[in-house]
């Protein structure tokens, strides 16, 4: 279970929203729409504790998350405009590492992986010469042995290409079915049947809402 | 939890390694920096010799604080630091192993070479033993300090020369110290206490100065 | 002290608390620093060795003591925000930080003005003048740090941090005279049991360390109020506020 | 009054460009500091007030057509 | 008249393409597409001269653009994936910068162009402090005030959002009925009308072809 | 063309005034470096004196190297700097721009503080004229050369450390002819013949820097 409460998010003296309140149950996916600027990745640092609210509290299982942020990162998987991935290092050496911080009990087969995020034969180029797509692709592959229930992903479609696209999609689907939860933005439409997933739209703050 | 110092360890020398230069580049610019004085000031022996100690380990410094960028801001930049932030170890514990390979890129390099420097710099050799003792004590608490420094510039663009502005300082007490020790062997005195104070600023450092790193971090990461 | 009082209130309270107090301060301030002065500057006799030279006391130690003194109160701020998440406890530490730049600038300044007729040198590399130096950088770095950030509320937190971490040099600056042989005079009107001073050169200095003490306060609030409205910005009584002041200026002009 | 005249008292006894000097440069950086304090609220409240401006502004484009 | 003449491009010992021909004449957009790392943003950058082909030349107006940049670069305007905006100058500050440096005899006004953007109460922020949206929107401010007939945009529409990608794309049509060319990279299908703009795909060589 | 010179020197310093502390940054850094010398070497104002031009020397230097990064390296990373090369003006022309804010930024506050400096390190009066006079014309020589090791390095990743590595060795030359040219002064003796020869290298670093920085920008920057 994952909750949001009366979320207050002030960003050089403006209000971005106010009062924010949703709750996402497992095999849920959600996702946050709005313009651009009216504060998703805002949001989206609250709610993965990278960032402290202005008034308000992020709740996983009941428990706040600034409280406990160990076992609730155990079962967060985030993504953020910027992919985390290290340039020097080949796409291999990079999922090794992440694999070793992140999720140290699941057993994965790297190269397998690399394959299926479509870099088969790039594994060993440092990730600084692949291109924005690939570059991103190696950051996405976390999601492929990652056993977190919690995904939170910001605009994982960036660079992707059509076909990555629809895959990456599958696999959304496929996480909730397992009793899941993502929650994600995009400009672009979703692909998936509108019965799998739930809007949350961000709006301006009203006229009376502008200042708390 | 051992396994996520190791890993973070060995990322960090394998990113060195990649780039062939960058372990050879804190030694070049020590070595550097030591022979400008002597082309800056004049070659007389007994001057240099009498001037080494300050100018070793001012080099010191200023070669941990070129080397500091790389610590966290080019994980800030491709967004390494904040997944690191979001694993599911303490922060500090990963913190300090930045913290440690660092001090195994610059500190380590930086004894490695002080011999050759004694030589082209005429030291003797109680004083050069006092140098490679405050030096062994002295570069690690330089690496502690400077990451507090660079975890509470990286938001900021242009961090750097603030960077200096903000480590030199501090690290100032470590100097004096270090100078102090050096200077007392020169004369054929007992350091040891000097050593010894080092040696517990070393230990103040390593189980504080971590906390610092991460209160920092949390504060310019957000 | 403040859990009753609605979270957000909490600030717009601390900024009419500390309108009020303001005016006590300077009222302390103001005519202690002219008695003092004028105490010091005309009616305190000469030195029988310094001569004149030794009125810059009135100001140099004054200014040297208050410099540590905003230091401490920094840390001491800098503590409890950072311990207990007050935000308004930050808020002090960026607001002190130029007003103890600035005493600590004048003890340095006055110090070297001191030190050319008595040791024949603007500077000398003593133990007590470097580690005012040194000081002086700390209180640099801290209010660079603060004003790099554009987001005050974080900006408040690193200043905090940076604080806390610069007070290892706090002994050092106080030992420094005792670890070090130094041409710097060491404590003499710190030595309460028996002051070695002229009570007649005392009392001023006295009423001067009261004025600058006070005034440090008058400060430390004028600008702990500046933090507050710069950070509640967007809450409706700080707008109230703006509109309040611009349209009386209207009426005016 | 430890000085006999108005010329003693400004030439303090030889030391008065030291003595003037400090007390000088000492008022002064208070001064500054005074200064800059005062200016500082004035720069937030006009701050405060060319916000305002701006937030009419997003609220008048938000009318526009054809905008990005 | 833009003419890309037997273009090949080697990176890193890999062919990425060989002997590509094409011309674009005025009114005309080119959509250049295929899949993450093929050669799409390897190739802008060969057309834009910021690196030298292996083989092929490059020509505006008949004439080799590494003979003469200026000429060349008086005529075109490229946006790449980065968007060349200082994070700590004002977007209003960016703009003028902008003019002076690349149409300096366009008659603009920064004010206006920021609020056809997007971006009206924003002129005065630092760009660091915008989203990530509003950050590009800045460097696409770019195309309402530039006299250049040749548009060069490698992927324009990242992290824009969806009304936003419409009123990009009713510029680029505007454009290209002036006379304008347009050469562009997007994953996202665009929504303008088939017979409007042309086609490139770039594709992996056959295995032929690997080596040149 | 003139326009273009003008704006980009605008722009550099309205990106640091800015970010206010910039401005003041090389000048604490410069500061700070002259007083961690004396904590490190000693007292003793004959000492000092002796040593302090080749201190103030190698600390312009070093501040020149610290902000070098910023020159060209957050614009290559914001993709400015590929903007820049895309501009129709000639480049040599817009380096140029860069490299005379730079020096606006770095060498001029230097020449500001060098008379602090001078109370401090208690340097004579003839002697400090000599030391003024060479840093007039040697930083922007260190600019110059400077940018050309920013230029050759910047596509690389981590190249800070690489870069004192190739800019220091260019740099010793003009160190020692300046050292020379204030040891003359302090005995008195004339040094003028030293002055033209620095000059000589300014005027030929201006004219041919600019190409050498173009040229290499070119390369790394594909
Ligand atoms: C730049 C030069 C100087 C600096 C930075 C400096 C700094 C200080 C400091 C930090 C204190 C400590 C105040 C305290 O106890 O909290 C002090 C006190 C004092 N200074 Fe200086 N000083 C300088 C030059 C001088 C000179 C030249 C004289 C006189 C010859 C002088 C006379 C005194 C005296 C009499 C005290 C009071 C000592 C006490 O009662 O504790 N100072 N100064
Ligand atoms: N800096 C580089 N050094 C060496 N090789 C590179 C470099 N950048 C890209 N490549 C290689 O060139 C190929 C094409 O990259 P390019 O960036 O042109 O692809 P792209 O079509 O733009 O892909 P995307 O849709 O992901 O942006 C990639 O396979 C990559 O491995
Ligand atoms: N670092 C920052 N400092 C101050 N304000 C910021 C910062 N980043 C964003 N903002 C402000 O917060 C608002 C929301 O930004 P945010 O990045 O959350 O938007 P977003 O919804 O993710 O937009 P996009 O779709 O463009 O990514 C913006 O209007 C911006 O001005
Ligand atoms: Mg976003
Ligand atoms: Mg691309």
């Amino acid at each position: 279970m994952f909750q949001c409460k009366n979320l207050t998010c002030v960003r050089e003296e403006r209000v971005l929203f106010n009062n924010l309140n949703f709750t996402l149950a497992p095999g849920e996916i959600l996702q946050v729409e709005g313009p651009n600027g009216v504060g998703k990745t805002s949001l989206f640092r609250l709610l993965v504790g990278l960032s402290t609210p202005y008034s308000g509290e992020v709740h996983w299982q009941q428990q706040n998350i600034m409280l406990d942020r160990d076992s609730y990162y155990q079962n967060m998987l985030y993504l953020g405009h910027k992919s985390g991935v290290k340039p020097e290092l080949t796409a291999l050496e990079n999922l090794h590492y992440f694999h070793h911080l992140f999720n140290p009990k699941v057993k994965f087969d790297a190269w397998e992986i690399l394959t299926l995020v479509g870099l088969a034969g790039y594994e060993n180029v440092p990730t600084a010469q692949l291109s924005a797509g690939q570059q991103r692709r190696v950051a996405l592959a976390r999601m492929w042995f990652s056993d977190c229930p919690l995904w939170i992903l910001d605009e994982p479609f960036t660079a992707i290409d059509k076909n990555g696209v629809q895959v990456i999609e599958k696999l959304l689907i496929k996480h909730a079915e397992k009793g899941g939860m993502v929650i994600l933005t995009t400009h672009q439409d979703l692909l998936l049947p509108p019965q799998l997933y739930k809007k949350l739209t961000l709006q301006k703050p009203a006229a009376g809402e502008q200042y708390v | 939890m051992f396994n996520a110092f190791l890993q973070i360890v060995r990322k960090e020398l394998l990113g060195a390694f990649r780039q062939q230069s960058d372990i050879l580049n804190p030694i070049w610019f020590f070595v550097i920096v030591v022979t400008l004085f002597p082309l800056g000031i004049g070659t007389d022996p007994a001057l240099l010799a009498r001037i080494a100690p300050g100018i070793i380990w001012v080099a010191a410094l200023l070669a941990a604080l070129l080397s500091f960028e790389r610590l966290f801001k080019d994980d800030f930049i491709d967004g390494s630091l904040e997944q690191m932030m979001l694993a599911p170890q303490p922060l500090t514990w990963l913190v300090s192993a930045k913290v440690f390979a660092h001090w195994l890129l610059t500190g380590l390099p930086i004894l490695l070479v002080s011999p050759l420097l004694a030589v082209f710099l005429s030291l003797q050799e109680n004083t050069f033993w006092a140098l490679f003792l405050t030096l062994l004590i002295g570069t690690p608490i330089l690496s502690l300090l400077g990451s507090i420094g660079v975890a509470l510039t990286i938001g900021l663009r242009k961090g750097g020369v603030l960077l200096s502005l903000i480590m030199l300082p501090l690290s100032i007490p470590i100097l004096i110290f270090s100078t102090m020790a050096i200077d007392a062997a020169t004369f054929g005195q007992s350091y040891i206490g000097l050593l010894a104070l080092l040696g517990a600023m070393l230990v103040a450092a390593m189980t504080l100065a971590p906390f610092a790193i991460a209160a920092s971090l949390r504060v310019s990461v957000s | 002290m403040w859990k009753w009082l609605h979270p957000y209130a909490k600030a717009e309270k601390s900024y009419t608390l500390s309108g009020k107090l303001m005016p006590w301060f300077l009222a302390v301030a103001l005519p202690t620093f002219i008695v003092g002065m004028i105490w010091g500057l005309a009616f305190a006799p000469a030195d029988y060795q310094q001569g004149d030279s030794f009125r810059i006391i009135y100001i140099h130690v004054p200014a040297a003591m208050m410099a540590m003194g905003a230091y401490s109160t920094m840390a001491i701020a800098a503590f409890i925000g950072l311990v207990w998440q007050i935000r308004l406890a930050e808020m002090t530490v960026a607001a002190t930080a130029p007003i103890g730049a600035v005493y600590t600038f004048i003890a340095l300044f006055t110090g070297a003005a001191w030190g050319k007729p008595m040791w024949g040198a603007w500077w000398v590399w003593d133990a007590r003048l470097t580690s005012e130096l040194i000081l002086l950088f700390v209180y640099l770095g801290i209010i660079a740090l603060y004003n790099a950030f554009s987001d005050k509320v974080l900006a408040g937190r690193a200043a905090s941090i940076l604080t806390l971490v610069g007070v290892i040099n706090l002994p050092i600056i106080h030992f420094s005279v005792v670890w070090w042989n130094t041409l710097h005079q060491g404590a003499t009107i710190t030595k309460f049991d028996q002051p070695s001073m002229a009570t007649d050169m005392l009392i001023p200095l006295l009423i001067m360390i009261v004025s600058f003490a006070a005034f440090l306060g008058f400060m430390v609030l004028y600008r702990f109020r500046n933090e507050i409205l710069q950070r509640e910005s967007h809450r409706p009584w700080v707008i109230a506020l703006v509109q309040q002041s611009s349209s009386s200026v209207n009426k005016r002009g | 009054m430890a000085f006999a005249s108005w010329s003693d008292f400004i030439a303090m006894g030889g030391y008065s460009f030291y003595v003037w000097l400090a007390y000088g440069v000492s008022l002064f950086s208070v001064l500054l500091l005074v200064i800059s304090t005062v200016a500082k609220r004035k720069k937030i409240f006009k701050h405060v007030e060319q916000r305002l401006l701006r937030e009419q502004r997003i609220k008048a484009a938000e009318n526009r057509e054809g905008t990005l």
